[in-house]
């Protein structure tokens, strides 16, 4: 019996020391938000890809946890759905955002823009950009080289073989904007992604003057304002030789591509145009 | 027993493995799974203390304030373990010999802590017991596994039952390298099998 | 010369003083079972740090960092000259004294005066562990 | 014979087109005169759509501090000032000039007598230098002046005059110095005049012994210069390694050849020197070796600066059958083209024709870490290191392994077994480095 | 001559990481950056020696005299956690600065088994009290020296492209086998 | 049932009970296993002498006999029903062995032959070294050391000129194996430096001497 | 006229390749190979044929079915890699322990770390280390050198000088047994001769430089020369230390390894001195009588280290103002 005497005895008061010592530290120093954070890290894709402009996931949570409101705090890849779990989480509310998607801004593949010398040397569109102005004689477009394939961590820009210009998975990508950083051209930029996914974009960068341009490329934007002027919600503008769609002004009227002489501007997920008179009869039958 | 409740156990043994998936609790994993009866008894042995202090420490959950919760926690796991020393020494002396200081190690090993305080902090007795089961399973799994490896590749034998002349035996594998690269590969073949 | 980096979010400015949140994580927090380890896992420091970049405002997420020969520096005197002291201390001591219980603990307490002394240097060591923060964050 | 300490290769020399003799190109029916010459701001066009221009008129005034005075080389009509490919392979604004025939300045000394007097001050050559536009024909094409205006606190002690030309297969510097030993003597002592210099070592490597015995017969007739044969090794002509075998000096990380006391200038420079202060004639053409191992006739030819190099190339016999790339410059720094409708800059140093044999490059491999690239680096670099680091964008890193110092002289790239592109990595490198220091700067500021 | 052999056995020999399994997860967790490694093999060295004269002195004083032993582990855990706690609030009351040059560049120390380990097996081998603090230093600079290996060797690896199932742990145990590999040269220097 | 708040007085009493009450959990175990910990330690010893000695009666008390400096050996004499001294036990170790020490426990029969050994203690590598459980009583060449005398046999390894051989590739674990044997002879003979072992070269490589300096 | 090749300059190269330098290593390894086969007959052949073989097959296998990489099989590393395995084999090794030692070094320390250039440790020492360790019996067994040996596994056994010297000091070989190589030992090290002879051709060739070899022998003749001035009755001459075990062959051929020693000059000398230290201890105070594979592979540990902290001298690095 003793012995359980002393060994309670002596347990208890180094049991006793060491919890105050401990309660201390924790009061001074445990990090008391800590499974907030957790929490709300956990309801995060896990990505880790920055999209959201933190440097991962877990800093964004805090942020969240931190921020009064979740305004400007949107995670581009779980989108409004994740949003929605860490406002629960935190008992705020979420913002909306309008969902973006990246679009690459050129449409000069092989058929359209001719290879005129070969690259040979690293697959890298940033030390091609750094060396000269790529294979074909626009200095501007696409290298193809796929630093955007290369940057994105959703496997959602891909370089078409065929085209060789990256094309956008729109299930798959997140707007997180990666690609966009790693463009050295500059050719990808995050859009709305518009009602129904349907955008509509002038496909080039291009700035040369068009009898320049024209030579080089096919569906190069040559600045010739006909789109500019059938615009009727003023969503269009020319800078240096090159028109500008603004996707906030833009109403998807579709007058603009029609009118386009060099096809640059693209339509996408549209229905059929309603056919023109001259060619109706063939599809009328068919239907 | 129903679907959640076995769920549970599952998790422990398969998505959340300590050694193959959450690379928990290293130590006792290279060093005592020199044959597999070892690691089985090791397994066995961190087992009892996760089932036990799963168990105290959901029954006390209320009783512990907040912030001596890690303290309370590292007393009561320290409680089982020191239980299992005294009981593997006087009565299997021979493999308390064998496992030596890893036994009174166990009181660290972030799997013990980790559970309690991830999961029986949280939940019901019975999951908790369950929760221990599962994880403990899952560890025992992992170390008998390495054991019975190592076991095999060193001398040829499995469980101590000769297999191949031990001649063969790549002596190595009982020893420190052979540990870390044997399980080496088994983690990278798990990941492998996982994703799959 | 390398340097360390560790985040952190802004709490306070005065002047180009600014106090910055770290979470310091325990040395096993980089395995990915941190969630279910949390013996003292983690903690929060509030460190000062000198501001170059005045657009850094109240509540961003910066990097603090410095060169890591600092960090070494810190180690150094923090930890490694102290446990020197206490090492000679109790070689001598152990010629002389036949208890080592009262050897262990004397050698122990000379840390008592090695802190305190250390305070003295405040000053200095304030001007010498100088950390710097950015806000750019290099992925 | 003295050589530079650390690297350096020995490619193979392939100088077919040494002691041919200089022939003049003739004019084409267009120029395209680059307004821009340096990586610093183009020059401000002095001329309008329609105008009439003699040969030697300006054309472009510098903008700023580094930048150069441009000239026209021909006599014509100006057709239009727009963008046109230059041999880095982008746009920049150039001045097209419909060539109408050969109507010189009448300030131009056209006389063949060699002038051997010069009476003006330190501060007027070096004016009369800026006018002239003359720029490094060494290949950087800094602005001369520039270099030759030696900053407050610094105090310039030797002149040193590079007639490596250690890259393979280029000639021109060498028949510069075989058929114009005189004006590059009398050159030197005007810019040692202008930088209040006594000595000036010309450095020329030994492969070239007939231009060391004629700028070193011309050397004995003026005083302090020196002619100092060089061992031949590349790159024995990058004026830091220069500078360190003419005078054991090691021009400090990130330093200019001034922190040491030198200035560096190429032998055409000097050239064009004396004729811009001798002969008031500014800048408007240079020595081109054309060459390769496919040509039939390997030359080297005076071509006006703006010439479109299709010219030259059918001048000079054609683009040989089965080439594969065509090089602006040596084959260690020269520019692969894109295409031919490029024209003449004051920096154009060569036309290499590469068969499509050798055009190609090898296949990457894995690096093995065998270190050549480190034992050859010329300074003291780790070029697999720099280029992993490029590769993964870590550019602290990169800033600490001193990046920013590379002169890009393809040495590791030109020996590593595992063909890795090295040079193409560390270029990037720098680039992104240089970005990170100048806005740092700009936020101290 | 002891505390040479006991220092060259507890460094090379019986290397704490490689040959006696303790501290793994520190050494695969901190072990990606030279520089931390260096500071951590410092911090460790001192918690590792501070609580080994601490514990040893307890079992001495308290344990071995009023015959419970058996209360080794759980006190040892207890008296260790609160020390290296201890350490910290010190730290932070007399020199703040140091506290944060500290925090930003190392990772916590927290009680892991190497230092328990330490602590029960100078016990165990009966070790005297000067005996005890040499092993927890040579074992703490074993540690150290494993770790900074290990992360020189994780720096380069990191810089080349892996097979994809051996990214990670796999790599890292793998590297840290053929380190024990090497490191049984070692073997019978210290008998 | 609420949980407890985080003041000061519910934590210290929480954590206060707890450690009570561990400490009496530990100290009934402790209580109960001591014994059969205790036996259990025995135990070993008994069967080991059990084991190296023929049948015998009862065992003198322990005594310690020293064989050099600062180095004692337990040695237990046997006696039969009549008192008669049958063999004694010795237990000895080697400090050389590969990887640590090495205990063991030897019989001597009354004229000194060696009857039977068993190895209380080693940690020689799996496979080789620890072969020494049994390599040295198996009758297979020139193995087995039972019936030998280590006064008369030269019991070394035939590297070094002796008469056993070594344990395949573990040289050392044999040295050391029978340079514990030679001890306890020399314990079992009385002192330091009885009826001499031939052993002077056991486990005597250049790189023991020099260790040893 | 075909499209003209743009690509970032230099222009030329030396035309060096990966499988250049590893033929190099081969060519320098013959003279060994030949004094292998001369003195170890049959058994050297089929050790060494083995064991290339089976390196090659197991890159190929790896590289195909588990990575399903770039194909890499052409640039004669593996072979070097066998050869080398081979090397540190006694001759009368059984074909499945060379062929379990080829599928370690290639397996474990080569592709493992996703191939050549990638990996820490020398793969041929990982294979023998490794060896060594589970096979110790096998692996310390050396066959007499007897010339053109028909038999192979039955061949009489002898020891090592370097075993012998751990022993006693005595019936170690003649001064010139041992630099032509008539002695036991794994069938690639015995003969000085030769390996000195295929270390001036790499030096001729460029592919290695005198760095590392000669640092490693310089300190080991220290050392060694130290030891044996204090106590000549236990210690053997350094003469006879660099003559015999791995030594040479260490030095010249296996720590001078690209993929796993240090990239400048400097480093080089550190790493040398490491390994000539690493090894004497090794054998004079450890359980192994050979130490040079140990010190290798610790030394290899050490590599990335000493690229970090050991820098090439910069040009310009003159205090800058
Ligand atoms: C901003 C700047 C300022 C320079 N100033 C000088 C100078 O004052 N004096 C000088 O000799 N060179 C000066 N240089 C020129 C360089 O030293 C060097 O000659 C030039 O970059 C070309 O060198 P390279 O042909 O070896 O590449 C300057 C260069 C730059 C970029
Ligand atoms: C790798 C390298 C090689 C060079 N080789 C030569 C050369 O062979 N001849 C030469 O005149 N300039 C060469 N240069 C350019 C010189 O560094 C330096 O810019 C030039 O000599 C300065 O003279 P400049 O301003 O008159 O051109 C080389 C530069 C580099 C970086
Ligand atoms: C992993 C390993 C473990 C070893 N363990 C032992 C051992 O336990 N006992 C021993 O005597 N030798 C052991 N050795 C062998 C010795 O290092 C050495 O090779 C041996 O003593 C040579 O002696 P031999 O003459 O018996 O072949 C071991 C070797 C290795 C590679
Ligand atoms: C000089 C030289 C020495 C080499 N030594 C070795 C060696 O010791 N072991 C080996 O496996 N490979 C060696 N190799 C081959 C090659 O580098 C080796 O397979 C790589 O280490 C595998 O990544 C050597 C190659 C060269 C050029
Ligand atoms: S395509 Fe671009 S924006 Fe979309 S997920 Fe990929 S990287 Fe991000
Ligand atoms: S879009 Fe930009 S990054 Fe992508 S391939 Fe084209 S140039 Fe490269
Ligand atoms: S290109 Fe740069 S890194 Fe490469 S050798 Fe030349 S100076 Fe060195
Ligand atoms: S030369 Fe090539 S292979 Fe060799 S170290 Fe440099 S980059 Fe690597
Ligand atoms: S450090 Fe040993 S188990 Fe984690």
């Amino acid at each position: 019996m003793n012995l359980i005497l002393v060994s309670v005895l002596s347990l208890g008061g180094i049991g006793a020391v060491s919890a105050i010592i401990l309660y201390f530290i924790s009061q001074k120093f445990q990090v008391e938000e800590d499974s907030r954070i957790e929490e709300v890290e956990a309801a995060l894709p896990g990505a880790n890809c920055g999209g959201c402009g933190f440097p991962g996931c877990r800093a964004f949570a805090a942020a969240c946890v931190k921020a009064d409101s979740l305004e400007n705090l949107a995670c581009p890849v779980g989108g409004m759905p994740t949003m929605e779990k860490v406002a629960n989480i935190l008992g705020k509310t979420a913002m909306p955002v309008e969902p973006l998607i990246a679009v690459v801004r050129c449409g000069g593949s092989c058929e359209h823009r001719e290879r005129t010398n070969r690259y040979d040397g690293v697959k890298s569109c940033a030390i091609v950009h750094n060396l000269y102005g790529g294979e074909t004689d626009c200095s501007w477009g696409c290298l193809g080289y796929g630093d955007c394939e290369n940057s994105c961590t959703f496997d959602a820009i891909h370089i078409n073989p065929i085209t060789l210009l990256p094309e956008v998975d729109e299930e798959k990508c997140t707007a997180c904007g990666a690609c966009v950083k790693a463009c050295p051209k500059n050719i990808i930029q995050l859009r709305k992604k518009g009602h129904k996914s349907r955008r509509i974009y002038v496909n080039c960068v291009n700035q040369d003057k068009g009898a320049v341009n024209k030579k080089v490329c096919d569906v190069a934007c040559i600045g010739c304002s006909k789109c500019f002027n059938v615009c009727a919600y003023d969503a269009i503008s020319i800078h240096n030789n090159l028109a500008y769609i603004d996707d906030k002004k833009c109403t998807l009227c579709r007058k603009c591509v029609e009118v386009c002489p060099t096809n640059s501007i693209l339509e996408l997920n549209f229905p059929p145009r309603k056919p023109k008179v001259e060619e109706t009869s063939n599809v009328v039958l068919n239907g | 027993m129903s679907n959640a409740k076995f769920k549970i156990i599952l998790n422990g043994l398969i998505n959340e493995n300590p050694t193959f998936v959450l690379i928990l609790g290293m130590c006792p994993t290279l060093a005592t799974t020199s044959s597999a009866i070892n690691g089985f008894s090791m397994g066995l042995a961190t087992s009892f203390v996760l089932i036990g202090s799963n168990v105290a420490i959901s029954l006390l959950k209320n009783l512990i304030p907040d912030k001596v919760r890690i303290p309370a926690y590292v007393v009561v796991i320290a409680t089982f373990v020191s239980v299992v020393e005294m009981f593997m020494q006087a009565y299997v002396p021979a493999l308390y010999a064998s496992l030596g200081i890893f036994i009174p190690l166990i009181v660290v090993n972030c799997i013990v802590l980790g559970r309690a305080e991830a999961f029986a902090s949280k939940n019901s007795v019975f999951d908790s017991a369950l929760d221990g089961i599962g994880i403990g399973l899952g560890f025992t799994f992992a170390l008998t596994l390495l054991g019975m490896v190592r076991e095999f590749l060193g001398t040829g034998k499995i469980f101590s039952m000769s297999v191949f002349p031990d001649k063969y035996g790549m002596l190595i594998f009982i020893l420190a390298p052979g540990a870390f690269i044997a399980l080496a590969y088994l983690i990278a073949i798990m990941n492998k099998l996982r994703k799959a | 010369m390398q340097q360390i980096e560790h985040t952190g979010i802004v709490q306070h400015i005065e002047g180009n003083k600014a106090q910055i949140l770290i979470v310091q994580q325990s040395a096993c927090s980089a395995c990915h079972a941190k969630s279910a380890c949390t013996m003292s896992d983690q903690q929060e420091k509030v460190v000062e740090v000198l501001v170059d970049d005045h657009s850094i405002r109240e509540g961003d997420e910066v990097i603090v960092y410095g060169s890591s020969s600092i960090g070494l520096q810190a180690v150094l005197i923090a930890f490694v000259l102290p446990l020197l002291l206490v090492f000679l201390l109790l070689f001598i001591l152990s010629f002389f004294m036949k208890n080592e219980a009262v050897a262990g603990l004397i050698a122990l307490s000379v840390l008592i005066p090695y802190y305190l002394i250390l305070s003295l240097f405040n000053k200095k060591l304030k001007s010498k562990f100088e950390f710097h923060i950015k806000k750019e964050i290099s992925l | 014979m003295k050589t530079f300490k650390m690297g350096g290769i020995h490619p193979e020399e392939c100088k077919f087109s040494a002691g041919k003799k200089t022939e003049v190109i003739s004019l084409p029916k267009q120029v395209v005169i680059p307004l821009r010459h340096y990586s610093g701001k183009p020059s401000i066009p002095e001329v309008a759509k329609g105008d009439m221009v003699k040969v030697g008129q300006l054309i472009g005034r510098a903008d700023g501090f580094v930048s150069a005075n441009v000239h026209s080389s021909v006599s014509g009509k100006v057709v239009k000032i727009d963008n046109a490919l230059d041999a880095f392979g982008y746009k920049n604004p150039a001045v097209f000039i419909d060539v109408i025939g050969d109507d010189w300045l009448e300030t131009i000394d056209l006389t063949p007598k060699v002038k051997r007097t010069c009476d003006l001050e330190s501060s007027e050559i070096i004016k009369k230098i800026a006018e002239s536009g003359i720029v490094g024909l060494g290949g950087a094409t800094f602005p001369t002046h520039v270099k030759l205006s030696v900053p407050a606190g610094k105090k310039a002690e030797v002149l040193i005059i590079n007639g490596a030309e250690c890259e393979p297969y280029l000639t021109c510097d060498h028949q510069l110095m075989l058929e114009k030993g005189e004006e590059i003597i009398i050159g030197i002592t005007i810019l040692m005049k202008a930088i209040q210099v006594k000595r000036a070592l010309v450095g020329i490597e030994a492969n070239k012994p007939d231009a060391i015995l004629n700028i070193e017969k011309w050397a004995k007739t003026v005083e302090g210069v020196e002619v100092i044969p060089l061992k031949v090794k590349y790159p024995q002509g990058s004026e830091k390694q220069l500078i360190q075998a003419l005078t054991g000096r090691e021009v400090p990380s990130g330093g200019l050849p001034i922190d040491v006391g030198a200035i560096v200038q190429n032998v055409a420079t000097t050239f064009a020197v004396y004729e811009a202060v001798q002969k008031n004639k500014p800048l408007i053409e240079r020595v081109i070796t054309v060459t390769g191992k496919s040509v039939p006739e390997p030359g080297n030819y005076w071509v006006r600066v703006g010439t479109p190099l299709s010219h030259v190339v059918e001048k000079t016999g054609g683009i040989p059958e089965d080439t594969g790339k065509i090089v602006a410059g040596g084959p260690m720094m020269g520019r692969a083209l894109p295409n031919l409708e490029i024209s003449v800059a004051k920096g154009t140093a060569a036309v290499l024709f590469i068969p499509s044999s050798e055009s190609g490059r090898g296949k990457v491999q894995n690096c093995i870490r065998c270190a050549k690239c480190v034992f050859h680096c010329p300074m003291g670099l780790e070029p697999y290191l720099l280029m992993n680091r490029s590769e993964k964008n870590l550019l602290d890193e990169l800033e600490q392994n001193r990046v920013m110092d590379c002169i890009e002289c393809g040495s590791c790239s030109y020996v590593c077994p595992s063909n890795r592109p090295l040079v193409d990595y560390i270029r990037y490198g720098k680039l992104k480095v240089g970005e990170l220091i100048r806005s740092r700067k700009v936020q101290q500021l | 001559m002891t505390y040479i052999l006991i220092f060259i056995s507890a460094v090379f020999v019986n290397n704490i990481v490689l040959s006696q399994f303790l501290g793994i997860c520190p050494f695969l967790g901190v072990s990606k950056k030279i520089n931390t490694a260096l500071g951590m093999s410092g911090a460790v060295v001192f918690v590792m020696t501070i609580s080994t004269i601490f514990t040893y002195v307890i079992q001495k004083s308290i344990l071995e005299p009023y015959h419970i032993a058996f209360l080794q582990t759980i006190t040892y855990i207890l008296v260790i956690a609160a020390l290296v706690q201890l350490v910290e609030i010190i730290l932070k009351k007399i020199s703040p600065a140091l506290y944060q040059a500290l925090g930003v560049f190392l990772p916590l120390i927290t009680t892991n088994c190497t230092i328990l380990g330490v602590a029960i097996m100078v016990i165990q081998k009966n070790f005297n009290l000067l005996e005890s603090v040499v092993f927890a230093i040579s074992t703490a600079l074993g540690f150290g020296l494993a770790l900074i290996l290990f992360s020189g060797i994780r720096e380069q690896l990191s810089m080349v492209k892996l097979p994809k199932g051996m990214e990670g742990t796999p790599i890292a145990l793998l590297t840290a086998g053929l380190l024990a590999l090497a490191f049984m040269g070692f073997a019978g220097i210290v008998k | 049932m609420k949980k407890l708040t985080s003041s000061f007085k519910n934590m210290l009493i929480s954590l206060l009970s707890i450690s009570v009450f561990s400490a009496l959990t530990l100290g009934s175990v402790y209580t109960l296993t001591k014994e059969p910990i205790e036996k259990s330690k025995n135990a070993k010893q008994e069967n080991a002498i059990k084991e190296v000695l023929p049948k015998f009666d009862h065992l003198s008390a322990t005594e310690k006999i020293p064989v050099s400096a600062g180095d004692t050996l337990n040695v237990y004499k046997a006696y039969d029903k009549n008192n008669v001294f049958v063999g004694a036990a010795v237990e000895t170790n080697s400090k050389k062995g590969f990887a640590g020490d090495i205990k063991l426990m030897v019989g001597f029969d009354r004229n000194g032959n060696i009857i039977n050994y068993s190895v209380l203690e080693q940690k020689e590598t799996p496979g080789l070294g620890s072969k020494m459980t049994d390599w040295f009583k198996t009758p297979n060449g020139k193995r087995d050391i039972r019936g030998k005398n280590p006064a008369i046999n030269n019991l070394s390894v035939s590297k070094d000129g002796g008469e056993i051989d070594a344990i395949t590739a573990a040289t050392i674990s044999s040295r050391a194996f029978l340079e514990a044997v030679n001890k306890a002879y020399r314990a079992y003979a009385g002192n330091s430096n009885a009826p001499k072992a031939q052993d002077a070269n056991s486990g005597a490589s250049p790189i023991s001497k020099t260790e040893q300096k | 006229m075909n499209k003209l090749v743009v690509s970032p300059s230099p222009h030329v190269h030396s035309g060096n390749s990966i499988q250049k330098e590893m033929k190099s290593v081969l060519i320098a390894l013959i003279p060994a190979y030949l004094v292998a086969l001369y003195y170890f007959g049959v058994g050297a052949l089929i050790v060494s044929v083995t064991s290339v073989l089976s390196c090659v097959l197991f890159e190929y296998l790896i590289q195909n079915f588990i990575l399903k990489g770039e194909k890499t099989i052409t640039d004669c590393s593996a072979i070097v890699t066998g050869l080398l395995l081979a090397f540190n084999l006694p001759s009368n090794l059984p074909i499945w322990i060379v062929i379990i030692g080829a599928l370690v070094a290639i397996g474990v320390g080569k592709m493992s770390f996703g191939g050549l250039g990638n990996n820490p440790f020398n793969p041929a020492l990982v294979g023998r280390v490794f060896l060594l360790i589970s096979f110790p019996v096998q692996m310390t067994s050396w066959p007499r050198p007897i010339p053109f040996n028909p038999a192979y596994m039955d061949a009489e056994t002898s020891a090592t000088a370097l075993t012998a010297l751990k022993e006693h000091l005595e019936n170690i070989p003649s001064a010139l047994d041992m630099f032509i190589g008539n002695m036991g030992g794994s069938m690639g090290e015995v003969s000085t001769l030769a390996l000195l002879l295929g270390f001036a051709y790499l030096l001729y060739r460029r592919t290695i430089s005198w760095h590392i070899p000669i640092t490693i022998l310089s300190t080991v003749f220290v050392m060694t020369g130290i030891f044996y001035l204090v106590d000549p009755q236990t210690y053997a001459s350094p003469l006879v230390h660099l003559m015999t075990g791995g030594l040479m062959l260490g030095a010249i051929f296996m720590a001078t390894d690209f993929v796993t020693s240090p990239m400048t000059k400097r480093g080089m000398f550190v790493y040398g001195i490491g390994i000539g230290v690493i090894t004497v201890v090794i054998r004079l105070f450890g359980s192994y009588p050979e130490g040079v594979s140990f010190a290798i592979l610790i030394m290899n540990a050490f590599t990335p280290l000493i690229n970090t902290y050991i820098k090439p001298k910069r040009f310009g690095e003159v205090r800058k103002k």
